[in-house]
């Protein structure tokens, strides 16, 4: 008889579930240069990015967020907000969700959509920051097709996971 | 700690089952052989028999053992859509069947699947507090219909029904009544008799018996035909080698509930009134789902809007508390409760809601501890949510 | 002295299984609950459907654990009569089903019913050793067939099919394959890779392991559609919370399987050698049934004319001796076995015939004490015999 069953996710996963980092302290976004929110709590899934950025380099020096998810949600973005430190916005933009899957060692499939959120938060503060800053030139759309209404995830998102 | 709060997905054995299946395994004869090994199993199968049929105050061969509580729901299910009705001579079941929105997804997806194959069903709401409504019954009963299938007691919110008068209007028009009473037998008292019922369906592993036995109650007269078919076994009702060391497990489970079910649902539903009490004194914006008082005394579900069901399970499986979110075989999908939805839940809070669910081995410990870590547990979630930022949706409430 | 030489009715629980079984007792979880009691329980559920894949060369997400043989086989057969075909979408099933004339009552009885209900079915013949006739299957082959269900190993007279031939034939004509290999699995080696078969049945408890669980092989890519329908267990291919402690016991059953069944064949073989030379040289006017070679080595069936099969049974039961008439869930019923009057064994003959089938705890005293009994017992039937008296049928062969 095998003693412990595994946990539901991966060691890396569990890690940054039990001690999420770079959860936004306090409720005032206004000192943050981008903010990007996607889902919506109706659908059980909610994720707000928000984004530091220096305006010279427009390198992201800091990353901060809050969540109404599930572990997968809570673990992916903690590890995409300490990823995305010190990456341009472009890079930044570029992060795909399979990459952030990888650093967290996998994830169940019923679970894929629920890292794809916090990238599409990270996405939708950058564009955030290019709007506030009249550069809606660099403001990039998603070009894929909505598949699901209540996530805003399309197909695209799913190919990437 | 390790505090184990969900008893409504499965029990530990019963001590004394554990010793009934360890005494029970040099007891390997077939029951259908007629030789000594086969007549001593199937002594202890018929005995078993009894027993179960006692309690729940049915005769003996009104008794059939079956796989599961599911087999048995899917059984009397399926009994309405035979195209032929050749195993059920001269009877012609009429084709309708009427079920509820909060029942077990045994009974929905068989429901679905027979509706695909040409029978028509349709779902019972239910009020806020998760009561079948009963004017939207009586309206739905018709020459058409065949079967009413009611559950006792709700697996997510304990809420009970008053299946007497249900199937006192379902005999009315001349339809045959069920009840999944997989989570009320055992806990409160069941009388087939005074519920009046025509199939009832029981499973072991709810109430500290053996997973994989369960045993659907078919009152005497009334049309069956097998759902697995071969064999004479249960006297041609269901197929397959009988499980002897679950039968006598479940036959033990149930002469163990007849012994301490009184005394021990009075303790639950006091233990489950402290951590109520508990959970409202110390966390704020809270919902608890189901009947307040119609309800089963173990079970308890609440909703922490702002506060997402599976975080809060993991954060609590963390500190060595096992509840549940929904139905454990709901796991693995996304959709929230079913059952809170029909309640008139909104989507927010069904998302939110964790089951607990106390057993026999519950202490008031394990009742104090969950006290301790549910409010921390809830507040880390709720710091790092959405729900509770300037303009989400819970930011006045704080 | 006490000799159990019914294996193939069911079988003793391997002193291994009784262990895992015991020590199993304190894992309770539901496998489909996320905290650490289900996920315990699922890794052990996986660790058990990994063994029984490998021991017949499946992949881990081909194996669907069942609550018996019986069910596997409704569930493959069952498969082929929906008449909307809306669980497995966009493939329309064909419509004729071909099986044995001698197929377990499972496999029977779930066809006749499946006739009423509109699938056509056809009966193979066997000939008079029990093997099926292969002329006769290509002849039935034709675009209509959807499945064609040929047990490995017969279970009255051992004898064995040439599936991997069969499927061949089956999957030219582009049906399906299914083999109901209770008998044969853990007993003689099985692949289902070389098999090519699309769907096969195991029983546990006919393997040393706990009754009331079962396995069913579906290759992967196969149209399925669950029997059971409800919750998301097994992949979502069999509702019902799943039967750990039988999953545990038949994973170590198949375990212990993989140890000793090539010495024990071997054994039993020779033990069948000896039983089949004293039956002949001590008792006259006798008839074995079944293939002399490609059979079971521990099933042994003969005929006694003169001698009614049931009489001798409960002869032999007084003396300790536990064999069967026919197969043991055939018992209640007065037919005589559709299996030898299958393989032309005429109505007397086959009256008049019992199985005896040995297993791991046979051992060659069991075998002398049964030639010292049996014939004792079939001189003191036939003295009382009709079939014996002056004219009649047997007086000549005296
Ligand atoms: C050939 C065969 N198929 C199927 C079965 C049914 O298996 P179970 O008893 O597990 O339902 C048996 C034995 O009973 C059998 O011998
Ligand atoms: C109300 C209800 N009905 C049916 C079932 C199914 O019982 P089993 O797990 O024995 O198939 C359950 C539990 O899983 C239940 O809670
Ligand atoms: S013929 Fe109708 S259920 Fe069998
Ligand atoms: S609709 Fe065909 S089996 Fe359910």
């Amino acid at each position: 008889m095998l003693q412990a069953g595994e946990w539901a996710y991966t060691e890396k996963l569990k890690e940054h579930f039990m001690s999420p980092k770079n959860i936004m302290q306090g409720e005032n976004t206004d000192e943050f240069d981008g903010v990007g929110m996607e889902g919506n709590l109706q659908c059980g899934d909610q994720m707000m990015v928000v984004i530091k950025v220096d305006r010279d380099t427009e390198v992201i020096t800091d990353c901060q967020w809050k969540t109404y998810g599930c572990a997968s949600a809570i673990a992916s973005t903690s590890i995409l907000s300490e990823m995305v430190k010190g990456k341009t916005l472009d890079q930044a933009f570029h992060i795909s969700p399979k990459e952030v899957a990888q650093e967290l060692g996998g994830l169940p499939d019923n679970k894929i959509h629920c890292s794809v959120l916090g990238d599409k938060a990270l996405r939708a503060a950058i564009n955030n920051y290019y709007v506030r800053n009249g550069m809606d030139d660099k403001v990039k759309q998603e070009q894929a097709k909505t598949i699901c209404q209540c996530m805003s995830i399309t197909d695209h998102d799913i190919e990437e996971a | 700690m390790k505090v184990y709060f969900d008893n409504n997905a499965t029990t530990p054995l019963h001590p004394e089952v554990k010793k009934e299946l360890i005494e029970a395994m040099g007891m390997f004869g077939n029951p259908s052989s007629m030789h000594a090994w086969g007549r001593e199993a199937r002594a202890n199968v018929e005995d078993a028999r009894s027993r179960v049929a006692g309690f729940i105050g049915a005769h003996d061969d009104e008794i059939v053992f079956v796989g599961s509580g599911s087999e048995a729901n899917n059984t009397v299910l399926s009994l309405f859509v035979c195209a032929s009705n050749q195993c059920i001579p001269g009877t012609k079941m009429r084709s309708s069947i009427i079920t509820t929105k909060i029942e077990h997804p045994c009974v929905l997806e068989t429901s679905e699947c027979l509706a695909h194959r040409g029978a028509r069903v349709k779902y019972l709401n239910v009020d806020r507090y998760g009561k079948v409504d009963l004017d939207q019954l009586a309206g739905m009963l018709g020459d058409d219909v065949g079967l009413v299938s009611v559950m006792m007691a709700n697996n997510e919110i304990g809420t009970l029904q008053d299946i007497a008068t249900i199937s006192k209007m379902v005999h009315e028009c001349g339809a045959l009544m069920h009840t999944d009473a997989v989570q009320a037998v055992g806990k409160i008292p069941v009388d087939v008799a005074a519920l009046g019922v025509d199939f009832l369906t029981i499973s072991a592993h709810k109430i500290y018996g053996p997973k994989g036995v369960g045993a659907l109650y078919v009152k005497k007269g009334i049309p069956y035909c097998p759902f697995i078919r071969g064999g004479h076994q249960e006297r041609g009702r269901r197929a397959g080698t009988e499980n002897t060391l679950g039968i006598l497990g479940l036959g033990k489970a149930v002469e163990m509930r007849q012994l301490e079910m009184e005394a021990e649902e009075k303790r639950l539903a006091s233990m489950k009134a402290i951590l109520k009490k508990g959970i409202e004194e110390r966390i704020d914006d809270i919902y608890f789902n189901g009947h307040p008082t119609d309800s089963l005394s173990g079970t308890l579900n609440v909703s922490f809007p702002g506060a997402e069901g599976e975080a809060i399970l993991l954060y609590l499986d963390l500190e060595g508390i096992a509840v549940s979110t929904g139905s454990a075989c709901a796991s693995g999908s996304l959709d929230p409760s079913h059952v809170l939805l029909a309640t008139g839940v909104d989507a927010e809070r069904a998302h939110g809601s964790i089951r607990i669910s106390l057993g026999r081995e519950s202490t008031m410990q394990e009742v104090e501890y969950m006290l301790d870590i549910l409010p921390k547990t809830i507040k880390r979630i709720r710091d790092m949510s959405t729900a509770y930022i300037k303009g989400g949706t819970h930011a006045a409430s704080r």
